[in-house]
């Protein structure tokens, strides 16, 4: 058989290159229309002020953890 | 008196070769990089320490039902630690800023030619006579460009465990060295305007994107590659865990006790794999060579593409942040907040990066499920 | 082009069966339920990640030397996971409830009876030809009634591990559904006066009373039934490390690191028995119609010896306290206590439920041993 | 031999009812008795006290260990 | 009827022996003097439910597939658990006070004179044909002088596992009651006048001292004493992650989640090994006799010691620090501290006494290594 | 054969009190020698200002991962 190692390499190379690339444009493709059905589906912003309450919500558990224990 | 002669037999110092005594100046070195230098402490600390127990002539702590090789047996050569590890770097990645700006994947894509350019190099050199690499350990030693050690660790463990000690240390050593292998040729291959390029704020993202983000990247993955559905199904349930906001203590575990008690063994076990018998070979001359130069080109290919892209885009782009698509996270963030800053000091890349980092370790997943599938 | 068309027949999209991409939706569907709806979160984000990842063809997860495979070896089929969790359980029970009124241990046995009526309905279907259950199979199913996880899964991995995954499923959806199914069976089965019952306040229980309190169930279960010693000795060891007030650093860490990794594994390997064809089956459905009925029939059993004991006791008892005594902690105290604000909204039953409910703990675990002694 | 499935069963629920509330009414029993011994035998309340004070000894722990680290 | 006569004979008090019934009650006890006592609880509240869960007659849970026997299995026979606790107890361990007077260490030495005079004992014993000890047992009894139960533990493991319930229970008996065994003697040999010597006040140690001193130590033994190289290198990487500073989150969780953990399951573990057929046999009484003489050498020689070091010495040194020179950290430091103050009310010999105490620990895994070389 | 175990016992506990002794004495040396390298080739004292600053930097970490969490 005349397919050397170093051919079989270069095959894996460009596939797996492409297969990397099809992958993450698959991804970028998925994660844009993702973004963009929440966008248009979700009234208001819901990030910032959630966090601030998030942190509250921790530091409350980790009291009350603390109380219970 | 025959008691003392075999106290004498016993001892280290009767028993020590030469390649133990250098491998135990290796530990120690890793010791030193990470306890003075500061470099990937983490590993390096447990890995050094554990290459020195494994070059401890007469002690079985590495080698048939010691601790280390019991652990190596249970939690490498499985799989699991690497996997566990994932889970939690998924627990503790934000994902907010690609999901900001999803097209920093590209740039995560990119910067994986370096695996592949090092597999070739890997069989050129076998085919050159001057190492003989299967196209197996050619494609695990590929992975090292990776940047991303559990990566590289649970494909050496799949399909090179005889080099996984060699291919670990290449990883974590040039993932600590990251800070002085990425600048000079993100300098060489830039302007200095490219450099001062500032990019636009990144938006908010809500927290229901960030909880439909892991279960995405799972369906696809599970759709298109289901041998990287492993790695990154564990990546995307340690995000999950974090997002969701009805786990949080399992999240938290995740993030302290688990993956800091994983890290330790796996650290400790992958060390075992230094003993000098198998580590003193030249097969591991090559891989430092190669994976060195997986780095470099890894850096090159993620800054090129972050050049094009910018002259495609709407919006700029500095290139510097190409260079974080390696992995390495976050340090390659950092250098590429630290490269920009020298040539605008109002120029903070730091957010901006940790798109394409974080991309990084999702294209080197990608990559290695395409490595399995294809050689095993 | 080989590489390509390679690739295409590794691919999750070739190789998908209906069964997956359905059991997929299931999987999605418990996270749903786990993060929007915030039923039982826990355990449903870990099964139903669990779930999507045993069904994704081609990958190596969850069969084999799958991560999930080993854990669900060394952590269920050995009986492990349950144990520890209960272990953990014990160490954030508070049995003060209990000690203050120890005759509401009774209504904790009456709401076993839900057990016992599905294992005679799993027979029946079987003596109809409905279905196919052997006696070890239908005394698994019927612990669904316990309302309680660990157990089912305990019994399920000794006495039908081929129904591991539906039973398991059933146990804690419909633990999830406490909320929904309980409130209707209680209302039909009191009258609004029983219901707008106050209770008189529970007395304090003193440190001494708390650390004999394990200690006496322990020796009791010795003594009595030694099949549910390892279920009901780790509960009581976890209550004694909890109660007894010199060994807090490992209480604290069992009611955290320890039974949140525990928790993690323990979802993640009851996912991985979710495969489509495994789960697909007829049984499954079975499983599913019986489990609802054995928590309705233990809901209603509770409910009626409250009623019984209301008119029996010189203290008032208010019956929907009864219905806690299905386990489902502390979902089941909470839906009491909603139910009895209800009819009168001075009516705190909340505490008085927490009797019931944890009595409903220790009753299904001396079912479970019942079925394990009778049955294997 | 005549003994269905289903009688198995049914005596498997009788039985099985039987000892459920045989154990639980003699922990019942075992557990009023035990507290009944207890308060005869320990002088004044020791409960309400000794809370408050393990909370403040787990936040003095909780201080010491962080100076210690 | 038949079914009724099956709960009876699967009743544990129809099975029970005397013999199981005696050590429910050695269990009790056990846990009498960890709760009431407050004497070592973290092992004697473990071993004293484990060893009551192993008498209970019927239940499977210390033998065949039962969840402590797979943990003594995986934990004790391989020497894991052990050899973790060591690690946390680097982690947790200051060698300050030994850096700042290393020749402490010599009463380190002086005091394992306890673990070979004990073997010596066990030895004569045999010889008058009042037990049957081998040579390997022999040595395994004589660690218990160590007064260190991880190292009695693993070596009894190594040596004599039929033997390591016994051992193991000794030990940490012994090491609760230091606070009894130590004062007398300690007492009987010294005077007033040494009892009330002031000692110099310690010097700063540097983080550069803290942070070489483990990597010597193991360097040390890597070079003498292999066979003690799995004790003291795991000690050391403990202590090393405790002291160079980079990878404190590993050190934390060390010193807490993990060491409590594996704290937990090999106090069941060991506890499983009080099933009354193994304890119950005369070699047991025989342990325990030896071990207590063991401590009590131990002390003497450690004292002994002291006296020659403090008439040699320039700096004065208080006989008392000796004492604590079998290890039983940190309770054999507290006693010399409280017998000193007894005779010299400004007299704090605490921070003297850990000197000798954690080179105790140093020293008996010492011996460990050295009876591990000769006997197997 | 005369050996006893008795006799081999002496011999171990000789032997054995003996490595003990000369281990520990090549520590004291060791740790001696290393002592006196460290303080010779390093200015000023190191120990006791870096405590604090640990300190403040582990109860600051602490307050950080709280609020990332
Ligand atoms: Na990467
Ligand atoms: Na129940
Ligand atoms: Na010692």
């Amino acid at each position: 058989m005349e397919v050397t190692l170093l051919e079989q390499g270069l095959e894996l190379m460009l596939i797996g290159m492409g297969a990397v690339f099809v992958f993450l444009t698959t991804l970028v493709g998925g994660t844009s229309l993702m973004s963009w059905l929440v966008q248009r589906f979700t009234p208001g912003a819901d990030s910032s002020g959630e966090v601030a309450d998030e942190e509250i919500a921790a530091i409350g558990a980790a009291i009350a953890q603390h109380r219970r224990k | 008196m025959d008691l003392i002669l075999q106290i004498w037999h016993g001892s280290g110092l009767y028993q020590l070769t030469f390649g133990q005594a250098l491998m135990i100046g290796v530990g120690l070195l890793l010791l030193y990089l990470a306890i003075v230098k500061k470099f990937e402490p983490l590993l390096l600390v447990t890995i050094g320490f554990g290459g020195i127990l494994a070059n401890i002539p007469g002690v079985e702590i590495a080698t048939g039902n010691g601790l280390l090789h019991l652990t190596y047996v249970v939690g490498i050569e499985s799989g699991a630690f690497p996997l566990i590890i994932f889970m939690g770097v998924g627990a503790m990645t934000d994902f907010g800023p690609l999901l900001a700006n999803p097209k920093t994947l590209f740039l995560g894509a990119a910067a994986q030619f370096g695996i592949f350019a090092t597999l070739l190099g890997a069989l050129g050199l076998t085919a050159l006579g001057w190492m003989d690499f299967s196209i197996r350990e050619a494609a695990a030693i590929g992975i090292i460009g990776g940047a991303d050690g559990p990566t590289a660790i649970y494909v050496a463990g799949k399909l090179a465990p005889n080099l996984l000690g060699a291919i670990a240390v290449a990883a974590y050593s040039y993932m600590a060295l990251v800070p002085l292998i990425q600048p000079p040729i993100m300098r060489a291959l830039t302007s200095p305007e490219e450099r001062r390029i500032e990019m636009v704020q990144l938006r908010d993202v809500s927290r229901r994107e960030r909880i439909l983000f892991p279960l995405l990247l799972l369906l696809l993955v599970a759709l298109l590659l289901p041998t990287a559905a492993p790695l990154l199904g564990m990546l995307c349930f340690g995000n999950l865990m974090r997002e969701c906001g009805v786990v949080d203590r399992l999240s938290f575990t995740t993030q302290n006790a688990l993956i800091n008690i994983v890290t330790i063994f796996l650290g400790l076990s992958v060390g075992s794999k230094l003993a000098a018998e198998q580590f003193l070979v030249p097969s591991t001359l090559g891989i430092m060579l190669l994976g060195i130069v997986a780095f470099a080109i890894g850096t090159a290919s993620g800054v090129l593409m972050g050049k094009l892209m910018n002259r495609l885009s709407s919006n700029p782009i500095n290139p510097l942040i190409g260079a974080a698509g390696v992995s390495a996270v976050p340090m390659a963030s950092r250098v590429a907040n630290k490269v920009g800053l020298e040539a605008n000091p109002q120029n903070y890349l730091l957010m901006h990066a940790m798109g394409p980092n974080v991309a990084g370790v999702i294209g080197s997943a990608v990559a290695a499920g395409i490595m399995i599938m294809f050689t095993s």
